[in-house]
């Protein structure tokens, strides 16, 4: 997978990825809508581009860490969505067999080391797998998620500290959306974020997150010299979610217009851009495009019927998995 | 009639009160203004009190409640709203090496009058991290005192009470409760700590009950009354400090106890209560006190899994027969 | 005559030991190297070693123990050396939203084979933020196992039966003992997690106790012996998992108890203990079982309190002896 | 005490409290070497310009918070010899009733708020007095001292983004002295430390903490400038401890060379330097000051013996004070 992304395949899949991310979530969000899935979930759509530039920059055997908004790390690393629905619906056949459900959806597999519910709290798991890579002369990178928001947790410091000092193969892929939960970014952050991990001797860029091949390219790039050993690295991806912060989230003018969104959405949008490039590079042609929605659609369609017919876990794995043996 | 209000109202009303009553109180945490957090418990104050002493805050728990710390040693009175009662762990350096210790470390001179208000309960279908009751890790730590909110009128007067006393005081308020109605006078009211609630009288064996398990031992002593079985329940409202006298007083009576608790069983709080029960009031026992905490599983996603980790109703009356009955419950 | 060896020695000889054997294994933790911990615990693996296998870290607590966790989620087994049992608030959430979780939350997929080492103990004039035994906090929470070496043979067997464990596991040394002789086999052996080690054989009473808590039984029976009281002494060894079992015997045995522990009395680990004795062997009991655990107050730095605040030999003779009497300790 | 230290009896003062530090260390190494103090303690010696020239800007409204080597921080701001003796030997008259001890010594009447145990302990409590100062409209400045070590620990980061974003009063003073523990600076802390303050847009100096003059006066301004809304600020004052990292670390070859002792103390060290510096001024003559340093001696000596002739606090005290009423 590591491969330059210039050619045909490479691309369409890339724009495959981001649409299957798209229809998952708007699956899930019709999910929770008609009340048939339990708890709150977070939606990744509008990010695709940060997901899957990066994701389709790394091998199977290279680690992510990903965050509440999950949905989209998960997909773009290689997920399934039968065992992506099982999971949301808290079925047995669910990746983490129902009991992580969408905030702690992990995909071993496919080296997705879970989805976490505590804001920032991966960053030392990321830091972690990568210290482990290096201390066994593995050559795979970590590619650690999280977003703007989680800037605010010291725990990042602490662990860009570390792999700075040490020379760590890990990336720090800051998807700055704008907002955490209700509040503006430019509240809660002080200063610049880049500098923050430049400060740490960590090279540090700040990248459009809404185009795909962008994100890719320099993903590539870092990825390389990381396993060189001369990460670690800093990215800071400029991007936007178009739901509200959880699904639940309906009202959001008090922090946020609707002109934002729709510029966003309308202007910005990753999918429609890399589409109208494909399309005009004579990569592929609308009618090619709208089958490829098509069958993602169908896909989804099937996978979401199969989880809602799936069976729960029996109660006796209620206790099963407390301990490893 | 007296009104009934939520058990989010209350929490609001009490903070207001309070705020107004006291210019050195104020409010920190993360989406605590214009949002008035995810539970909107806090809405309105914002408004009422401006962001100077609401003050919405980055995501950076430790961070926060060490500036809560420092406040109240100097001269404020902060109340921290931490969102999930599972982000304690994040806290506990500020709370329990900080907070809890600088009184006595000071030989009486530093006090800290803050206030951490955060929640717990599962089967909310919130998984591992989002639903867990961790009152026991707190009342474990001398110098910290821990409020335990069982209904909207519970959880006004106790939080006055935790903004005017001048410790750090934790208070859980369980997350399913926010919306739960109950009367609520509108004259101010307090709520002593260490002063428990018998919620109901009964003869037979004793519930003791904390948070939201009040109402389960309510529903089970209402199961129990209909098949004869006099049940009396018992709120501790503060399980630091804990009204042991008025829980000796009524296990010395019924003979008979269960302790129920929605955090993990295993060195939780139902172990403390259970054991003090069982050394002093031992020689009146006719049975063992039971304890029955949340089981020692990390709170599943799976709705199917979930609801089998708490403590029910049912459950909990199908013991308390069984110790009325005599029968024995542990092989022994 | 078999050799013996220091406590400190004993987990040094315990880790390098597991070090060869498997090469996933590696240290970290602050001045672990060159320093090899304040203790002088560590010293000498780095020069067998090397700094790849034995880091030195910045004083990052949650940082590190966070990067234990994505290491052994990933395929190595890290050891963690956490300079103080008190710094466990600091990597609270690391340990228990993270680490302990892992397993079950992606249901026995990934797993977390990690040791925290750290230490507890008072009576050192270290004062509040240095002296605690905060066992009770970890043992709360489901997924995390852990141990409590009462000698220099407990503490390489216990260890190396850690590092082999599939799952966090945290272990609390006596800081006090690090320089305790206990005879201690050239040969390789484990101790298992969950078999509680019966130390002295008694038929009138069960004193169970915890780590630095075992010598502190053993010199209490040694007391009783010379009055004519025989008193069992039991070490659990491993607080998660209990051997409730061999407790229970035990006491059936005895009909009498007490429990000890360094750590806080209240919601600590003797009250876990006590109620599930209380609970399950209620119809052999004699008496109420009694608890001794710390006090209720941070640990003071003068010398003229601390020591009040642990229990010593004496007070456990003298309430066995009161059990033993029949005599109530509380008034009841 | 804030107004310019130009003149005799201020500069007299500042020589005074670096050699009652120095003299204080001196007796407590001396009770630690002869056993009669109860644990460990941390010394202050060779960096006493740091905390003198800091806390002679400030006056009595303004708080410190200290560290685990925080005698000096103690004496400087305004401490007497026998309360922080008794705290010392763990005597009732101690500041803290003997409770604290070396590690929790607080001296609430000067706006001392307690040394700490917990490195970076203090970071949220500084940064908190100066939000309450903030919110209560008080002009009061609040200096945090803590050592290059703690830069380590992520609270810092978290309370320095909300010092910023809300302009607080309160100034963060890295006493860099090459160590934590047993490892030099430069393993332990990637990058630059000034830069991470500036990234989150604080004003950070680095500067030579064995020059009591150059400290005052740059304190002196940012305290000025902290009083009228434009804090925080960041100092990184570079210094160095003479005694081991505590009283008992006495071979300390492997991590660092008697060399390097010897440079700092012979050439370096802030009160010889003043000294040297008030002669030839002609604001002393070598004879007084000789005269006060021996006044110091006596005063401490006698502070000694008052606080090894004390009572221990009655064992009564031993569960007072764990909540206030
Ligand atoms: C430690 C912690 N604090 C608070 C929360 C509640 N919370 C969940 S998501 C979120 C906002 C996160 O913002 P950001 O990191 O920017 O991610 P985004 O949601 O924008 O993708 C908050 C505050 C949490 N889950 N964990
Ligand atoms: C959270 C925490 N981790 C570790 C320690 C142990 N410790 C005490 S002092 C110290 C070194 C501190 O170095 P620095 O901050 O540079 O201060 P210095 O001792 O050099 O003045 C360490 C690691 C501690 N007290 N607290
Ligand atoms: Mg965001
Ligand atoms: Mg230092």
């Amino acid at each position: 997978m590591a491969k330059a992304k210039t050619n045909t395949e490479d691309y369409l899949r890339m724009y495959r990825q981001m649409v299957r991310i798209r229809t998952f979530e708007d699956n899930a969000n019709q999910l929770y809508l008609s009340a048939k899935m339990p708890g709150l979930t977070h939606m990744y759509s509008g990010e695709e581009a940060v997901a899957v530039g990066i994701c389709e920059a790394l091998t199977d055997d290279d680690r992510i860490t990903s965050t509440h908004r999950g949905h989209g790390h998960c997909v773009a690393k290689g997920a399934e969505f039968k065992a992506m629905f099982c999971e949301l619906l808290g079925k047995a056949e669910g990746y983490c067999r129902g009991k992580g459900g969408s905030m702690h959806i992990a995909d071993q597999s496919h080296g997705n080391l879970g989805a976490n519910a505590i804001v920032g709290g991966s960053m030392g798991i990321a830091t972690g797998s990568a210290l482990r890579a290096k201390l066994q002369g593995a050559d795979d990178v970590t590619v650690c998620f999280f977003g703007d928001g989680a800037t605010a947790q010291g725990l990042m410091y602490e662990v860009m500290n570390m792999a700075a000092l040490w020379s760590l193969p890990v990336i720090y892929a800051c998807e700055n959306n704008g907002y955490s939960e209700y509040t503006k970014t430019e509240e809660i952050a002080a200063g610049s974020i880049t500098a923050r991990a430049e400060a740490f001797g960590i090279e540090a860029h700040q990248i459009d997150g809404q185009d795909v091949l962008a994100v890719n390219d320099l993903t590539r790039k870092l990825v390389a010299r990381a396993r060189r050993g001369e990460g670690p690295f800093f990215m800071e991806l400029m991007t936007y979610r178009y739901h509200g912060h959880h699904v639940g989230d309906i009202n959001r003018e008090y922090y946020r217009s609707k002109a934002e969104e729709k510029e966003w959405k309308e202007n910005r949008d990753p999918i429609i851009r890399f589409r109208a490039h494909l399309v005009s590079e004579g990569i592929a042609t609308e009618d090619e495009l709208d089958a490829m929605n098509a069958e993602v659609e169908r896909d989804a369609a099937e996978a979401v019927a199969y989880a809602e017919a799936a069976p729960y876990p029996d109660a006796s794995e209620v206790d099963q998995h407390v301990f490893a043996a | 009639m007296m009104r009934e209000i939520t058990l989010s109202q209350a929490v609001n009303e009490a903070i207001a009160e309070e705020m107004r009553r006291d210019a050195s109180v104020f409010l920190m945490g993360e989406d605590v203004a214009e949002a008035g957090t995810p539970f909107k418990v806090l809405s309105g104050l914002v408004e009422e009190f401006g962001t100077d002493r609401v003050i919405d805050t980055p995501i950076s728990e430790p961070g926060f409640v060490g500036l809560a710390v420092g406040a109240a040693m100097t001269g404020a009175r902060p109340i921290v709203d931490l969102m999930f009662g599972d982000f304690i762990y994040l806290v506990m350096d500020q709370l329990c090496n900080q907070a809890a210790k600088q009184h006595y470390m000071s030989g009486g001179k530093l006090t800290v009058p803050m206030v951490l208000r955060t929640n717990m309960g599962a089967t909310r279908r919130s998984a591992a991290q989002h639903s867990q009751s961790l009152q026991a890790l707190v009342a474990h730590i001398p110098g910290l005192k821990v409020a335990m909110p069982s209904s909207a009128y519970e959880a006004k007067g106790l939080m006055k009470t935790a903004i005017r006393d001048n410790n750090p005081v934790v208070i859980f308020e369980d997350k399913l409760m926010y919306q739960d109605r109950a009367p609520v006078p509108e004259e101010e009211y307090l709520i002593p700590f260490g002063v428990a609630n018998v919620q109901r009288k009964g003869t037979d064996i004793t519930l003791i009950g904390t948070s939201s398990m009040v109402q389960v031992a309510l529903s089970a002593a209402e199961i129990l009354a209909a098949e004869g079985i006099s049940a009396e329940v018992i709120d501790p409202r503060t399980i630091v400090p804990l009204d042991e006298a008025t829980l000796l007083n009524s296990v010395k009576k019924t003979s008979r106890a269960i302790v129920i608790d929605e955090g993990h069983q295993s060195y939780g709080v139902t172990a403390e209560i259970a054991s003090r029960l069982n050394e002093k009031a031992f020689y009146h026992l006719d049975a063992p006190v039971l304890r029955m905490g949340a089981m020692d599983v990390p709170v599943p996603f799976s709705p199917a899994l979930e609801d089998l980790t708490v403590p029910t109703p049912e459950q909990v009356a199908a013991n308390a027969r069984k110790l009325c009955a005599g029968e024995m419950i542990h092989a022994a």
